[in-house]
């Protein structure tokens, strides 16, 4: 009985959709659109902790060595830094070393170091803590590594570090924030949908209530139009992100070569599965509403 | 089957359009319901079948009190009850045989005894030819029939049959009035709202005259 | 004639609104929808990439002394350095200011620097640059002072600066085209929403035109609803980008310290008069096809 | 004015709805279109005023020929056409008068003429308090007679009107006869749809007969 009544209402519902595509075809658009949003916010924002998150652990703190260290003390040095600092990498650049990459990332403007009468900088080790320290954990190592001998100065680019911090944080609480706001726009705008796409089909439910149905029965074909609409909605929603993952990610590819090392947002099958529910849920819980509000009348 | 107490219904503004109508239809009669355009004869039968509630008096339909029914009760009584609107009312985008068979559809009988009960009722009206149209598809007349079908297919107990011939040639008037005559036979309560003076004077039955929501004449 | 008949349809474009609200409620919705979420991603993409320039302009360069060098020597320095690059500011640091500033960067950390015998930092000069300077010319100001006696080294947070310029490089690429894949989503989920809307009254059209409107005179009540319901949907995402200008951001306001300098995004009138434009001729152009769809049959 | 010449018209799958009809209705001629449900009565008129095209054969109305009229000429085409439809095709969301004022808003009068003299057709109908109701809130003859009026409200020269005396009673139906007599007498052709035998045995008048698409008689 609840099999071939179920098996009936698919077919219903599969009908309906092939003879008044337009409603349908609306809702499973808006719902995708909602859907294709909520999402890509939400992986450009985890996208955009997670490049945050690398920049901090990539900040390398720089210990400039008093000019006048020779190499052998210089080498003696990195040892103890090796020694003190098991978490960290190191390694010592000399300054003619130091003279040379200057040179490399200055490129056409390099000219300008040609007047030098002497190689004005200072040796360096450079110390790049491994996993991704916090930056207050970085501050310590920096002020630790401060107290060894034939050291100058010590640079972790603390300023931005500190924006990064900065910025993580209102990443955090401005990108959730909008992205409830939106979230709650776009399901406002799919409920208002369905429920016109259901008013276009009002006679019908005064009819079928008019017959003898009962409020489930009149529903039930609705509730599964929806939820069809909504899977489909996140289908294609899916399907977007999917494209936008193949065609146009690579495109721009080239100018996010700075957040190499930052794994490109993915999508798992758990996610599309949440995502496929989701649809479902918003179109079924969207066509009860909507066919609620017209069941009373 | 049928009683009504004092029933009367305003619509806020007008003059009332049920005015203290006080009724009494026995198990299995055959009631003609005429009057004028506006009297008030299709406001009648909605109240019987629970589509509006009345401003005040009581309906008893089948023994029950109209007015005490649930919500959930409500489509109960409309199972027991074959209607054919004045409107047709067919649903716009299932085919005339998934229209008579949706009356059975609610009931939970299966495919196939739905599908063949409303080809017979179709076949009755003459239209298994257009069993797979859509209404709209279809002449004035040939729709009314569809509804017509639609409200004979469950055997209901009640028939309410709101100027069901309005759109039909006189051949057709008595063959489906036959039906009618036939569901009567078997016990279903008829009760036939019509302007067509030449019916009422062709088939004597009991006749109940309304006139601005009065009942003038019971006879 | 022209006018008494522009009345008319106005008066009746009022009514339709009055007696059904729902289809115009929705397409005001969406369109509201769709303008907010454009308007807002340009907003965000303009200030994100202000944000980056004067992060970029805030660059400012430090020259690492000789730790030997005397106050004297230093200030000497300070003058040259004025002199030699007009269009920045510069403030000397001498070693006891840049310990009290290390002690107070670190905070509950400052402990760390009890241990030591005697204060490790050198002396610097801190040029700022005025204006907002291209990367490109911070790195030859830094070359040029780089050759000044008593420089030990130059810091300007090289790595950072590149990753701000390759940062709002794609920015400019990667918004621009997210910002127009979905300003065409959202016009498709627009005009197919305004056509369910136009569908919901499709025996209207039938009506009218079997009465003997002409083809113009059936389109447009339309057309002038469509028009009201995006200046109303316009009006709607302008009212809630206000709102979430004045309610909103001042609750984040605190995480965006870190962006102090940079103008808050404003909306001008001139934004808003070109908003409402847009969603005027969005529902003008959507109920057009539309209603265009509907007459052909 | 109204010339069929070996008129067919056809639905894939169907037998013809109407086959090889061809007909001559002088201007200012009342004449009954008769024939039992589903004969394509209603087809036939729905041609002229072009709401649909002839599978073949040529249609003149007015001297045009309906099928060579572009998209644009249609509707003043229509606008000469007074048209009462079997199923009254009125507007949900006007009013009465709003829905009988249409037929003149069209043709572009004034919001004054169009209220006096949609009101003017609404008393002749017998409709002047029901002017400012919504459709939905009339009864099935009253819907009937807005349409009518609206047919009539900017004296077509041509009136075709399909079954509008079905949901009407005796005394109505007489008097809106009346009206479409007076309108013939002003000089309008009239072609009036009807199953109803009474009315054709009452008014003589030049009766087509139609079956199965075909004329059986033209008397
Ligand atoms: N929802 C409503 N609101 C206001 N008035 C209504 C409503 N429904 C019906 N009426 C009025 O009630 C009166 C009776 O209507 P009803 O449909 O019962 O008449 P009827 O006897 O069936 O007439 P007909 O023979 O023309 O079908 C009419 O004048 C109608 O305008
Ligand atoms: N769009 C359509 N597609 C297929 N068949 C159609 C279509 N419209 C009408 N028909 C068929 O054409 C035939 C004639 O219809 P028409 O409406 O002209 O009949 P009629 O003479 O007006 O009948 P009635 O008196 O019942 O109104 C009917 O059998 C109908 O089913
Ligand atoms: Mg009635
Ligand atoms: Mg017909």
């Amino acid at each position: 009985m609840i099999a071939h009544v179920a098996w009936r209402l698919s077919r219903r519902a599969a009908v309906n959709l092939w003879r008044a595509p337009l409603p349908s075809l609306v809702s499973v658009l808006t719902i995708a659109l909602a859907l294709f949003l909520g999402m890509s916010f939400a992986i450009g924002l985890a996208f955009a902790r997670s490049l945050l998150v690398s920049w901090g652990a990539q900040a390398s703190i720089t210990l400039y060595l008093d000019p006048a260290t020779t190499d052998d003390q210089a080498r003696a040095l990195l040892a103890r830094v090796l020694e003190s600092e098991p978490d960290a990498d190191a390694v010592y650049v000399d300054r003619a070393q130091a003279l040379r990459r200057l040179r490399v990332d200055l490129g056409d403007l390099a000219g300008a170091l040609d007047g030098l009468a002497q190689n004005p900088l200072p040796p360096t080790i450079e110390v790049t803590p491994r996993g991704s320290p916090e930056p207050a954990v970085v501050r310590v190592i920096a002020a630790q590594l401060q107290r060894l001998p034939q050291v100058a100065q010590v640079d972790y680019g603390r300023e931005w570090l500190d924006k990064l911090t900065a910025l993580g944080r209102s990443l955090r609480g401005f990108g959730l924030g909008s992205l409830i706001a939106v979230l709650g726009a776009a399901l406002l705008v799919v409920a208002n949908t369905i429920r016109l796409a259901v008013y276009a089909r009002r006679d019908e439910i005064e009819i079928m209530k008019l017959v003898g149905a009962t409020d489930g029965y009149v529903r039930m074909p609705f509730l599964l139009e929806g939820a069809l609409q909504g899977l489909l909605g996140a289908g294609l929603a899916l399907g977007s992100l999917a494209a936008a993952d193949r065609w146009f990610l690579p495109r721009v590819q080239q100018a996010f070569v700075f957040a190499s090392g930052v794994a490109a947002p993915q999508i798992l099958l758990s996610h599309a599965l949440l995502l496929l529910g989701i649809g479902a849920l918003v179109g079924l819980f969207g066509s009860w509403l909507a066919v609620a509000r017209f069941l009373r009348t | 089957m049928i009683q009504l107490f004092h029933v009367s219904k305003c619509y806020p503004g007008d003059a009332p359009v049920l005015d203290d109508v006080t009724l009494r239809i026995e198990k299995g009669e055959f009631v003609w319901l005429t009057g004028p355009s506006g009297a008030g004869k299709s406001t009648l039968l909605k109240l019987l079948f629970c589509a509006d509630q009345p401003t005040s008096g009581q309906i008893l339909v089948g023994g029950r009190n109209v007015g005490r029914l649930t919500q959930a009760g409500v489509p109960f009584l409309r199972r027991n009850i074959g209607v054919v609107f004045q409107d047709f009312k067919l649903l716009e985008n299932r085919t005339v045989v998934e229209n008579v068979g949706y009356a059975l559809e609610v009931l939970g009988a299966s495919d196939s005894e739905i599908r063949e009960r409303a080809l017979r009722r179709l076949e009755q009206v003459g239209l298994k030819h257009k069993a797979t149209s859509l209404p709209l598809r279809l002449s004035g007349g040939e729709q009314q029939r569809v509804a017509i079908a639609r409200a004979l297919v469950n055997e209901p107990t009640i028939l309410l049959a709101d100027e069901p011939t309005g759109n039909l040639d006189p051949g057709l008037t008595d063959s489906i009035l036959q039906l009618l005559f036939d569901a009567n036979a078997r016990g279903t309560t008829v009760v036939v709202a019509t302007h067509d003076r030449g019916l009422l004077s062709r088939y004597h039955k009991r006749t109940i005259a309304l006139d601005k929501g009065k009942v003038t004449s019971d006879a």
